[in-house]
């Protein structure tokens, strides 16, 4: 198997924003996530009511190095000082890299 | 006494099992469907009855009632800024939320009134879908000014293709359409089991309330005494409005219940996405934690009387 | 006109909230409870009144409406090949989705046919289970050949052990152990709610219909010509047997009704599991997005009008 | 036959589902949703009656079944133990369970007792809430002693604070604080859907049951024997009892029923946490795979019996 | 804490497949899997319908560096043309190396 | 970005001991968690039936190394012998180190 190291960005934060989390991230280019639903605690408190407003999403993305520092930065710029999120980015190997290179004709 | 109304009791229930931290759990799933129910059976039973009205005639009722949305949020404001001392943000959501309405708490109403064989005109549910918005955006103005910056079409259509307006429409048009007779078929469904489904839903409403002490702790008293007072304050408007309006009793007991409740659906949605920097455990604390318990308890029967006393008085 | 039932009218603000985009959405759990409880009521009452008939005496029947799915299925391959220039999977495919029955579209006939108080012989649900799985076997040999590749044990598992047979099957079983008098029980449950419950079921359909949108503009006109033209096509088969095996009118229409849905359950599980390659989004679209919302508007009482018609003949 | 009576047949579907292996699945907010109604459902119809009895003259028949769970608890070990050779935490755990009480036995004891027009005490429902707590409680004392080191005030807070019994207490008080009146306007949710509901509930855990047999087959024969010996002997001990106490047959035999119930809800999670050690595959094969089909199918009606024939001796 | 390093392999794809892809995995030898529901977007288009046919799944496996290859080869060979598919591979430490090692008696 | 390091530790247990396991996490001072359910299969056999008793949940913990070896080592110690439970470690690189450090005023 040959391998190629990308990375994955893992998102969590509140359900309220998927939407607006998502255009974003495709704005960003990305060339797919993967969405979850979540519960947790946090310096925001406990998120873990049945509904909406209390409830998470974890969200992954799986991109390359840049992009993963823009996402990081970008997300860190809009949504951290409002919103519950944390976003913590790991190493990860893939078998075809060309599915997680930056969409074409997207704003870097 | 509504606090013997069966349907209150399973709010009390749900309030009591969440205080004792009881790992009762309605599924979300359960509650959506509930909403999705509620919401749908309003609308049908209003439309079936709409059929009689001409919109054009109702016209200036509607654009009163609007008005009416714009006020309390209005109002609420400077009150939340000045005596509460929150931040412009906060102050605005929370306002967003007090104009706008819950439509947990109408329910709650229409089963009142239903046991009390109280009439009313069948149009209050066009006045639920009226005062959902503009309360939200007088609150994010509040919040942001008029700037280009704010995306309203964004927010316009996350309210108006919200759940909440979507089903209340679709049912208003689906009752309207089909007629009394047309919807026979599905009767028993969306007519006979309201009041089941209704004391499914308090019942989840009481855990969700009971999830808010802790943050109501922490805001302190002021916003259980706002979270009184601003339901008595809207209610009266709304009494007032009513009887203007020439409502009968239980009409303006119903738009008194829609100005007093305060959103915990739309509104934290959309304040959450158009204020972040609002705090929204302070304003779903204050609807969700004081507000709601209170009317749907206490504060029905009493705009019920309110409105019989203004009416006995001309 | 059916376009005024009000379980259409559900379908159709389903749809509209879609195309808005709106959040509305019907949770899955609750999904997969609604198409269990429809699929569990509609053999319910059909096993209550099969027993009054001996299978053995039906068996030339249902030999016939197994060869119907047969022959649907084995039609509309040549024609998506040839006309629709479809790879031979997706072809095959989307023959095996036609040939194939919906449920959903089943359960409106059966709520149109008791508005219209228009007589059927019980027995037509037997016919809905023999119709899901024959079509899906042609598929497959269209798309393979008769390979030993194929696991053809773990196709007959996965449609047979398929919720939509299990159900329906279940539900035949217990109706004709326990009789119309051993379900009263269960009455309230299982009928007099099932026109609330289709409605919401349809709902959700109306959602997944107006989500078909994109596929469809990109697979272009063919697909909806198809799925307008084959339905009609089918139907007029089912016609045909059906006043070829006797069957009364209503009985005709509702055969004409099996013949001209197509599956969006068991068909497209079993293709996108025994034939991979071929695109599920282009038999969706057609199914979900074209053929299910024509038959449940104009179709059906259509299929009726024709099946009056064809007795009218003779 | 109870083996006709429909609700019955749905847990035969299911079993044969799951044992075909089949995908169907009740999604589990379905079957959260269903536990609770029917809970809530009990809950509220033993608190109606429960009215009219004064809680004090109960007092001594309510410490009576309470002793009842701790005497089949402690029955059941040492069998355990000795001929089942079974570690001292696992025999702990399953004599637990089977001290303990089945809600869904108790249902669909209740739907049969409807169905064959017998009476009984109202306060049975009382009792369904007293023997879920005992008999756990003496599982862990069994198992480890009364060490300081069992966290005894969050087991108890786990049980009470547990789903069933905050539903089943809390449709009591409901029940009884509303009275038969006050809960027309849910009638048709909480009654007339019942039957409908338990079918729903049975389905889901035929499936379960059948989840069971792999276990079943690896701990041997002895859990079977067990699982069908325990019952009948918990059964007797019930009926004396209830006659002891001076119960109407239908009372006798519900006690009987409870008595020979196992648990697969309280019990389960208490164990997990207290006795952590004891392999919960165990406690559940017996209960959920052999106790709860035996007892629906074969038991119930065998129970009745008994009650009965031990009325005509005196 | 002495720790083992191991290799945990993540695979999303399309729900209508898991009964089919756990009895794989289990020929391979996996000593056991995590199953989450998910939904996403990728080359295939979006997937987030609340039934099966749009839903995904996110399965997470376990093991030794050389199962994690065979697996990843495997699935890329069976699956990756015709489904929804990404699968990534990720270095982790764990406490007990032998619940990760391959179940005896099965085919590489 | 300027990234920190840190350490993601990945639990995979039984549903019924959510509430306790959530209790000791936070007795070990861990700033925050993240729940997910899921379903699975290991050395305890097949988890995923709907209801409580069968299912699994999927506990997600960043914190800094040293927190990570004592959660694993006291979780080890806790719950390893009695409960259906696998736990990994994964380095991430996470944008908001505080956000990762241990809680004060809590026994190590
Ligand atoms: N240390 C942590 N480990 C894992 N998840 C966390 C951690 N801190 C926060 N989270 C998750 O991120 C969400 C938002 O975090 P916060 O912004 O700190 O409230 C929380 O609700 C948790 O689900
Ligand atoms: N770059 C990505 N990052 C995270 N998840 C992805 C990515 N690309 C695809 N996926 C997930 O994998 C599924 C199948 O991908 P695909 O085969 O590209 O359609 C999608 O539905 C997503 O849930
Ligand atoms: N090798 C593995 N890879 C991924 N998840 C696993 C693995 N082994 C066990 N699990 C998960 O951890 C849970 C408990 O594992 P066990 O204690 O081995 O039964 C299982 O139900 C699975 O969800
Ligand atoms: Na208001
Ligand atoms: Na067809
Ligand atoms: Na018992």
């Amino acid at each position: 198997m040959q391998q190629h190291s990308r990375k994955l960005v893992t998102i969590i934060t509140e359900a309220v924003i998927e939407k607006e989390l998502i255009a974003t991230l495709e704005k960003l280019g990305v060339s797919g996530y993967t969405i979850a639903d979540a519960r947790g605690k946090g310096h925001r408190g406990v998120r873990n009511t049945g509904w909406e407003h209390g409830a998470n999403i974890r969200v992954e993305v799986v991109c390359e190095d840049s992009l993963a520092r823009t996402v990081a930065d970008c997300l860190k710029e809009r949504y951290y000082e409002n919103y519950a999120m944390i976003l913590f980015v790991t190493d990860v190997d893939v078998l075809r890299p060309e599915k997680f290179t930056r969409e074409r004709g997207t704003t870097p | 006494m509504t606090a013997l109304d069966p349907v209150i009791l399973f709010f009390l229930v749900g309030a009591a099992a969440g205080l004792a931290r009881s790992d009762l759990r309605i599924p979300s799933a359960i509650y959506d469907f509930l909403s999705i129910y509620l919401l749908l059976a309003i609308g049908l039973k209003g439309g079936v009855e709409l059929a009689q009205y001409s919109l054009v005639a109702l016209l200036p009722k509607m654009v009163a009632v609007v008005l009416l949305g714009v006020v309390l949020a209005a109002t609420a404001y400077p009150i939340l800024r000045r005596a509460g001392r929150f931040k412009r943000a906060d102050a605005a959501s929370i306002a967003a939320h007090y104009g706008s309405v819950s439509v947990g708490t109408y329910a709650v109403a229409l089963a009142y009134l239903g046991s009390q064989k109280v009439e009313f005109e069948s149009y209050m549910t066009l006045f639920l879908v009226l005062l959902e918005m503009p309360a939200i955006i007088v609150g994010v103005v509040l919040a942001r000014g008029v700037t280009a910056q704010t995306q309203w079409g964004r927010l316009l259509h996350e309210v108006f293709a919200g759940k909440a307006i979507v089903c209340l429409l679709g049912g208003l048009v689906i009752g309207w359409i089909a007629g009394g007779d047309g919807l026979t078929s599905i009767n028993e469904f969306f007519f006979d089991l309201f009041r089941g489904m209704l004391a499914l839903f308090l019942l989840e409403m009481g855990l969700l309330c009971a999830a808010q002490m802790s943050a109501l702790r922490r805001y302190g008293l002021f916003l259980i005494v706002f979270g009184v007072l601003m339901p008595l304050f809207a209610a009266v408007l709304g009494c007032g409005l009513g009887h203007l309006l020439g409502l009968s009793p239980g009409g303006t007991a119903l738009l008194a219940v829609l100005a007093a409740s305060a959103s915990y659906i739309a509104a934290p949605a959309a304040m959450r996405i158009s204020v972040p920097e609002a705090n929204p455990s302070l304003s779903l604390a204050a609807s969700l934690g004081v507000t709601f318990p209170f009317n749907v308890t206490l504060g029905i029967p009493l705009y019920l009387e309110m409105a019989k006393w203004i009416h006995r008085q001309t």
